[in-house]
């Protein structure tokens, strides 16, 4: 353990972000290329629209069975999961209404300290779940088309790429806070790497948690 | 067919039914056993032709009907009496044809009468009947006394009046299912051709003939068209659609056991021992077969060659002659009674395809050997592993050839309608195959071989004379038609036509019929120049026998002095200036035989004095000169006509696998009926061999109606038990409403259908492989008494859930 | 982010904006799309008759290199005016399929199975088993009369053939002696 | 160039299934193994190795005539198809002939157009496989002996099919229907003569279409216009606002963090050169 640095994701979490990160992206490109001729370019790295396609299809089953191998292995993670993106508080809302500070200077105020995960996180953890138990729902019936009414088909073809699209916009604006963004991008490394993250930023970010877990290892 | 007009084979055309103004299907199912056919009903009915479909089945034919009337099977006759008699009541028939072109005038023996199911001469010990009172009352030359105007009471005419009288619409009702009103439309629409300018026709196949009175059946309805005065004429006829490529052709060649090629009588020991008697049984005066001497004559030669001399009666000894028959039937219960030894069996499934599976079956174990040649290994060729038997208790050798198929080889088929049309060899047989031609050729130079090898060969002559060339193993089929046509035997010029055959032994033609076929210009089958704008004779596409006439007794479309009875239904005419007929299709008459002549009016020109027979004199039908019901072997009902419930003459067999059902009896109490499906062709020996037909149609099917599924509780796509007396099969249930459930003489009957094209090798449903799913496993072995036709269109059977 | 970086990201999505023209030119709709080629150029063509039913509907061979590739209907044919039915549509696969004999096959006796011979055996083996059954049944007379005959050999078949060969297959049994002789007719 | 188009008569149709082997006959499709299942139909259903079927339809007529409705069902070539419309590759395309084409190299095999259209016809195995007219035949055939008709057309041996021109072909089955009226079909009818812009192939019909397991009026399906006309265009700006909102921000932010002199700044760039690796 590096000093001045705290546990932040376990192993398996890390992998199974790893993986779902890989395969939604890879999901979301080849969905995009499919979804308008527009973006008929994204499928170039796939080696054109067909395998895209293909990868797709398959790789849905991945991006469907992935969370619930996760879930049966790691029950007690994903129940630590729930209960802390579960617990939304006053500070919460109060993170939203500013933002979390990220639209500064427009909307100006300082963020209230937040759990392991920050408001934005917490949505965005509910909205993963939620949207991409839409996506399998409806990925089921366009998988299984043939047996299933066209009229369902079709609808689910439209929600899907609604969904789709939503959640992605999502994700780009995740990746992007959590990638990109000069400040908060900070924590990249504890998803994407060792798990560890700076005490410092931990206290200024996750504030809540931080002492929490001081409090759990000073017993 | 024949001991009406003379002739036994379709009258029209496949193209000439376009013509017609009703169309009567009835014992024939053309949409999906001659689906070619379909075409020109359609033709038809867009000109305005009515179609009658009369069948136990709502059919895919009876899609295309304007009227469609469901028939218990094996009630046809009662059917096509009762519109006889509509017809005589309500004289919709076509007076001036009834009397100059039928037999309705001549005088019947005072002592010839029906009584009691039976006609006179009934011999109830000997079961057979003494024809001497089925005759004409004659004159001192020998000819028929005549009373033109219909009135004698002797007069066939008459005798009929009084005959058919007690086929009412009430009784069609009764025994064949028919509502009565439905009777009367058809009655209505389709003796409304009695008039010189429409023409009515029937379409029949094995509906009508696989019945113990199947040759009666035809008669009956002959009888229709003679009274119409639809025979002749272009949309007339009566059309038996044949269920082979070339079924006509091979019957034309003589390949039964009653026939030589073109029909002449194959010599039997107790009528024709020798050429002279032969000769003079064959000679029918008054008719165009008094040159049938000439014809055989020039048979002989084209066999037997410059051996065949007036000396040593040209070879006729060399002809075997039978003392009993040898019909299909007859041959398979000689087979079980152990009776033959070997069986060369060229492209023939009778395993399926014959009555009484199991029968057939063990008839084949007790073989010595057998050759079979064909496309695909068939039922037959592996009867010794069929489910059930072990091959180690079969002795039967079996040797299987290979044969070409329509594309690998040159040759001809005879159609339905009598065309020759020419098969062209595309490219070399695939494999070992080769043309059935060569293996003959290939077997006859063999058998000379050994015959001329041993000296204590039986009757080694016939084999050794034998003529026998036509390009050896690299076969010509152009040799065979030259041979088939004939020549001059001094000029060796082939000929024109029969009229120029000579019974001096100075010409050949291998079958007189086909004369003409391949005058000294070519072989006439070549002719490829479709008829676009005429009513579809093609006179030029091809060639039909007899003389390329294509509408058979068209001069019967005239009247008696040569004058077409209608412009639209023009055919030929009497060219006074010329002095001889003319016309768009090939006058099927003696071409300057002037209408004034003696038979100068008489249109049959097979038949003695040229008259069509609403009366078949002699016995020439064995079981009566009219049409008279019996019920099938296996009914469900007593025959309401009368005491006598079958056929008194009907075929059967008496071997323990020969059973029957009781009459009215519980354990059968169905009746069922035999079919093939448009995807199947024949025993499936083919089509259940390719995988595209068997996609289509993959396994056999009881269609049953959906109130005896009800009541028994079958549901659609299950699996059934049906049984007869011989045998049973386990198949699914098609439950539909295209079969309803029938009363008849006041009882509820129910008809139940199976096709038989299904056996137990194929490209099967995994599951079915080595299944017997044939239906000739329930078909009994009864037959027609004329032509011994099996009796597979009415047995009763059971069903149940299986 | 994953398998592809920002900049390589960035830079495919520089690659795709060029690439997009392409690949939309792949996109734009042809004015005709075959997916498979005409088969039948440069094809030997020869009539034919259908080996089914007895309207004898005609055919058009279609041949390549030695091979049939192709068999359909003869607009010519006045019989059919090029249609065919299921059955007849089906008439290349008679030709192509793959159970079609193509070896002399004999089944000894009570053997369970088939072996594979040459004509060269098969003829003088057959013909040899048509002299013994002939031979040892012949009738040469029934009372006086020369009936010159064998019930114990039969000929079945015949419908299936070319009417020039049913004239031979007339000729050859009736050489032979065979009363016995019947055909599809009678069934 | 005039639309082309067929004709099929369901009053002239005896179900012989020609047509149905010829297609497979002439396209060289596999023929699949199947069971009965209590109708002549068989194949039952379109698949990939099958571009037409016949089906059947047994029905009552006054209690009495059973009725046996024969159509045959294959891809209709719609004026306005929906297929083409939900066809995201390209592969589904219509002609200037009115025909509705496939390019199965093409094809992605996403099934929106099995989907799509209101007979649910095209079938997708490795590719979309659906009716092209016999494109190779119309294209290249020889006239003279039909092979430029498509083979189910050329094959029918009840004349219950014909191709040609469709106005031509419209005019005529007008015709026919009213025949049908003369011989007491009061319910004849044109299928397809201007549902979808038009079908490619219409059918003469004895009875309603219902009885024919027809869609009395198919129409484009109303979700294919929202995907495709407002979701499509709508969910790219959106993406394209994700992206460009991101990249906004992100400049701002680095506006922001550079005047806010953050102490992470530098481990910030550090990550990044990182995770590129």
């Amino acid at each position: 353990m590096k000093p001045g640095y705290i546990l932040k994701h376990e192993k398996p979490t890390r992998v199974f972000h790893w993986v779902n990160l890989i395969v939604f992206v890879l999901l979301l490109l080849s969905g995009l290329a499919v979804f308008n001729k527009n973006l008929a370019f994204l499928a170039i790295p796939f080696g054109g629209l067909k395998n895209a396609a293909t990868v797709h299809k398959y790789l849905g089953w991945v991006y469907f069975i992935a969370p619930l191998v996760y879930i049966a292995l790691y029950p007690k993670l994903f129940v630590k999961f729930l209960k802390v993106i579960g617990n939304i508080t006053k500070d919460d809302i109060a993170w939203f209404k500013i933002a979390g500070g990220y639209l500064a200077p427009f909307i100006k105020g300082t963020p209230p300290p937040q759990d392991k995960y920050n408001a934005g996180q917490k949505s965005l953890g509910w909205m993963v779940i939620g949207l991409s138990c839409i996506l399998a729902a409806t990925g089921l019936a366009m998988f299984f088309y043939a047996s299933m009414p066209p009229a369902v088909v079709r609808w689910s073809i439209l929600i899907h790429a609604a969904v789709g699209i939503f959640l992605g916009c999502g994700v780009i604006v995740h990746a992007y806070l959590a990638a990109i963004h000069p400040v908060s991008s900070k924590e990249f490394y504890t998803m994407m790497g060792s798990g560890y993250i700076d005490e410092e930023f931990a206290k200024g970010h996750n504030e809540k948690w931080y002492k929490e877990m001081k409090a759990k290892s000073s017993q | 067919m024949s001991p009406s007009f003379g002739r036994g084979a379709m009258t029209n055309s496949i193209p000439d039914v376009a013509n017609a103004d009703v169309i009567m299907v009835c014992g024939g199912n053309p949409a999906e056993n001659h689906p070619g056919v379909a075409r020109f009903i359609n033709m038809a009915r867009e000109k305005g032709g009515i179609v009658i479909s009369v069948d136990p089945r709502y059919t895919r034919t009876s899609v295309l009907s304007d009227i469609y009337a469901p028939i218990r099977p094996g009630t046809d006759i009662v059917f096509f009496n009762a519109l006889v008699n509509y017809i005589l009541t309500n004289k919709k028939y076509f007076e001036p044809y009834v009397k100059n072109y039928t037999n309705a005038s001549y005088l019947l023996k005072p002592e010839f009468g029906f009584k009691d199911g039976y006609f006179s001469g009934w011999d109830d010990a000997k079961k057979k009947y003494d024809y001497a009172s089925w005759q004409y009352q004659t004159g001192p030359d020998g000819a028929p006394l005549t009373d033109p105007t219909l009135q004698n009471p002797d007069c066939v005419f008459q005798r009929m009046i009084k005959f058919y009288a007690r086929y009412t619409p009430a009784l069609v009702e009764k025994v064949t299912g028919m509502k009565q009103d439905l009777f009367l439309k058809i009655a209505a629409a389709y003796s409304a051709t009695g008039v010189p300018d429409k023409s009515g026709t029937l379409l029949y196949a094995m509906g009508l003939t696989q019945h113990t009175k199947g040759v009666q059946n035809i008669r009956a309805f002959a009888i229709v068209q003679l009274l119409l005065g639809n025979m002749g004429l272009p949309g007339g006829g009566v059309n038996a659609m044949r269920g082979e490529a070339n079924v006509q052709g091979s019957t034309d060649a003589g390949l039964l056991f009653g026939n030589l090629p073109g029909y002449l009588a194959a010599p039997s020991a107790a009528a024709h021992p020798n050429l002279k008697t032969y000769l003079e049984k064959i000679t029918v005066k008054n008719s165009f077969a008094e040159n049938s001497p000439k014809f055989a004559v020039s048979l002989l030669k084209a066999w037997w060659g410059d051996k065949a001399q007036p000396e040593n009666d040209f070879c006729f000894d060399y002809l075997p002659k039978f003392s009993r028959p040898h019909s299909f039937m007859d041959i398979f219960d000689d087979m079980y009674a152990g009776k033959i030894q070997g069986l060369l069996l060229w492209g023939m499934n009778p395993l399926v395809s014959g009555p009484n599976f199991e029968k057939t079956a063990q008839g084949l174990e007790k073989l010595d050997w057998m050759m079979g040649i064909d496309l695909f290994e068939s039922e037959t060729h592996r009867f010794w592993k069929r489910p059930g038997a072990n091959p180690k208790d079969i002795k039967t050798e079996v040797f299987l050839l290979p044969a070409a198929s329509m594309v690998e080889k040159d040759g001809s088929a005879t159609n339905t309608s009598r065309w020759l049309q020419m098969r062209y060899r595309s490219v070399d047989p695939i494999g070992d195959c080769k043309e059935d031609g060569a293996v003959m050729y290939m077997l006859v130079q063999e058998l000379k071989k050994l015959y001329a090898a041993d000296a204590n060969a039986v009757y080694p002559g016939p084999i050794l004379d034998l003529t026998w060339g036509y390009g050896g193993e690299h076969y010509n089929a152009d040799e065979v038609f030259k041979e088939m046509n004939g020549w001059d035997v001094k000029t060796k010029q082939q000929l024109p036509g029969f009229a120029t055959l000579k019974a001096d032994g100075s010409t050949t033609s291998g079958s007189w019929i086909y004369c003409g076929m391949y005058p000294p210009a070519g072989n006439l089958a070549k002719r490829r120049k479709p008829d676009k704008q005429g009513i579809g004779l093609n006179l030029e596409w091809g060639w039909a026998w007899p003389m390329n006439r294509r509408i058979l007794y068209n001069r019967a479309s005239c009247d008696l002095d040569g004058k077409p009875f209608s412009d639209k239904k023009y055919l030929v005419h009497w060219d006074a200036a010329g002095k001889k007929w003319t016309g768009i299709d090939v006058p099927d008459f003696i071409g300057t035989r002037a209408p004034s002549d003696p038979l100068g009016a008489a249109p049959f020109i097979m038949v003695p004095y040229g008259l069509g027979r609403l009366f078949a004199p002699g016995g020439m039908t064995s079981d009566g000169p009219f049409p008279e019901h019996y019920e099938p072997m296996e009914s469900p009902v007593k025959n309401a006509m009368g005491s006598v419930q079958n056929n008194p003459l009907a075929v059967t067999y008496k071997s323990d696998r020969d059973k029957w059902a009781k009459t009215g009896g519980d354990e059968f109490p169905y009746i069922c009926t035999t079919y093939r499906v448009a995807e199947h062709y024949q025993t499936g020996n083919i089509t259940r061999k390719l995988l595209t037909t068997t996609e289509a149609m993959p396994e056999t099917f009881l269609e049953i109606d959906p109130e005896l599924a009800k009541a028994k509780g079958i549901k659609n796509g299950e699996y059934v038990e049906v049984s007869s007396a011989r045998g049973k099969i386990k198949v699914k249930a098609f439950v539909t409403p295209r079969l309803q459930p029938m009363v008849i003489d006041g009882k509820k009957c129910h008809v139940v259908g199976i096709p038989w094209n299904y056996g137990f090798f194929g490209e099967d449903p995994a599951g079915l492989a080595n299944t017997v799913t044939s239906a000739n496993m329930l078909t009994p072995q009864a037959g027609d008494p004329n032509v011994r036709i099996p009796e597979y269109k009415a047995f009763m059977v059971n069903v149940r859930r299986a | 982010m994953g398998t592809v970086s920002r900049r390589t990201f960035l830079k495919l999505m520089a690659a795709g904006a060029g690439a997009a023209t392409v690949w939309n030119g792949n996109l734009a709709v042809p004015a005709i799309a075959a997916p498979r080629p005409y088969r039948l150029k440069d094809t030997k063509v020869s009539p034919s008759v259908c080996i089914y039913c007895g309207v004898g509907c005609g055919l058009l061979v279609y041949a390549k290199d030695g091979k049939v590739i192709n068999v359909e209907g003869d607009p010519d044919n006045p019989n059919n005016q090029g249609g065919l039915c299921g059955k007849g549509s089906s008439a290349y696969e008679v030709y192509a399929s793959p159970r079609r004999l193509k070896k002399v096959l004999y089944r000894a006796a009570n053997s369970d199975k088939w072996e594979e011979k040459e004509w060269s055996w098969a003829i003088p083996e057959i013909a040899k088993r048509i002299k013994k059954t002939r031979d040892a049944s012949f009738k040469l007379k029934e009372g006086a009369v020369a009936v010159n005959r064998t019930e114990a050999l039969v000929q079945l078949g015949g419908a299936s053939h070319d009417t020039d060969e049913n004239y031979l297959l007339a000729k050859f049994a009736r050489a032979l002696g065979i009363v016995g002789l019947e055909h599809q007719a009678r069934i | 160039m005039a639309r082309l188009a067929y004709l099929f008569d369901s009053s002239k149709c005896v179900g012989c299934h020609g047509c149905q082997i010829a297609c497979k006959q002439w396209n060289q499709e596999k023929a699949t193994r199947t069971t009965f299942n209590g109708s002549y139909q068989n194949p039952p259903a379109l698949s990939p190795d099958t571009r037409t079927i016949m089906r059947f339809y047994e029905n009552f007529e006054q209690d009495t005539i059973p009725q046996l409705n024969i159509l045959k069902v294959q891809c209709y070539h719609c004026g306005e198809p929906a297929c083409v419309k939900a066809c995201p590759s390209g592969a589904l395309s219509k002609t200037d002939k009115g025909i509705t084409a496939v390019d199965p190299s093409k094809c992605i095999a996403c099934g929106y157009c099995h989907s799509a259209c209101p007979f649910t016809v095209p079938a997708i195995g490795k590719h979309v496989n659906k009716c092209d007219m016999c494109l190779s035949r119309t294209e290249h055939g020889d006239d003279k002996q039909k092979t430029s008709t498509p083979a189910c057309v050329k094959t029918c041996p009840a004349g219950a099919l014909e191709f040609g021109d469709r106005d031509a072909l419209v005019a005529k089955a007008h015709k026919r229907v009213e025949w049908l009226k003369s011989r007491g079909h009061k319910d004849a009818n044109l299928y397809g003569e201007k549902v979808l812009g038009g079908l490619g192939v219409m059918s003469v019909l004895k009875y309603p279409p219902a009885s024919y397991g027809l869609p009395p009026n198919p129409t484009m399906p109303l979700e294919l216009f929202v995907w495709k006309d407002l979701f499509n265009p709508m969910g790219l700006l959106m993406l394209v606002g994700a992206v460009g909102a991101a990249a906004g921000h992100y400049l701002l932010a680095l506006r922001q963090s550079r005047d806010d002199h953050h102490h992470h700044g530098g481990d910030e760039s550090k990550g990044k050169e990182e995770m590129k690796g």
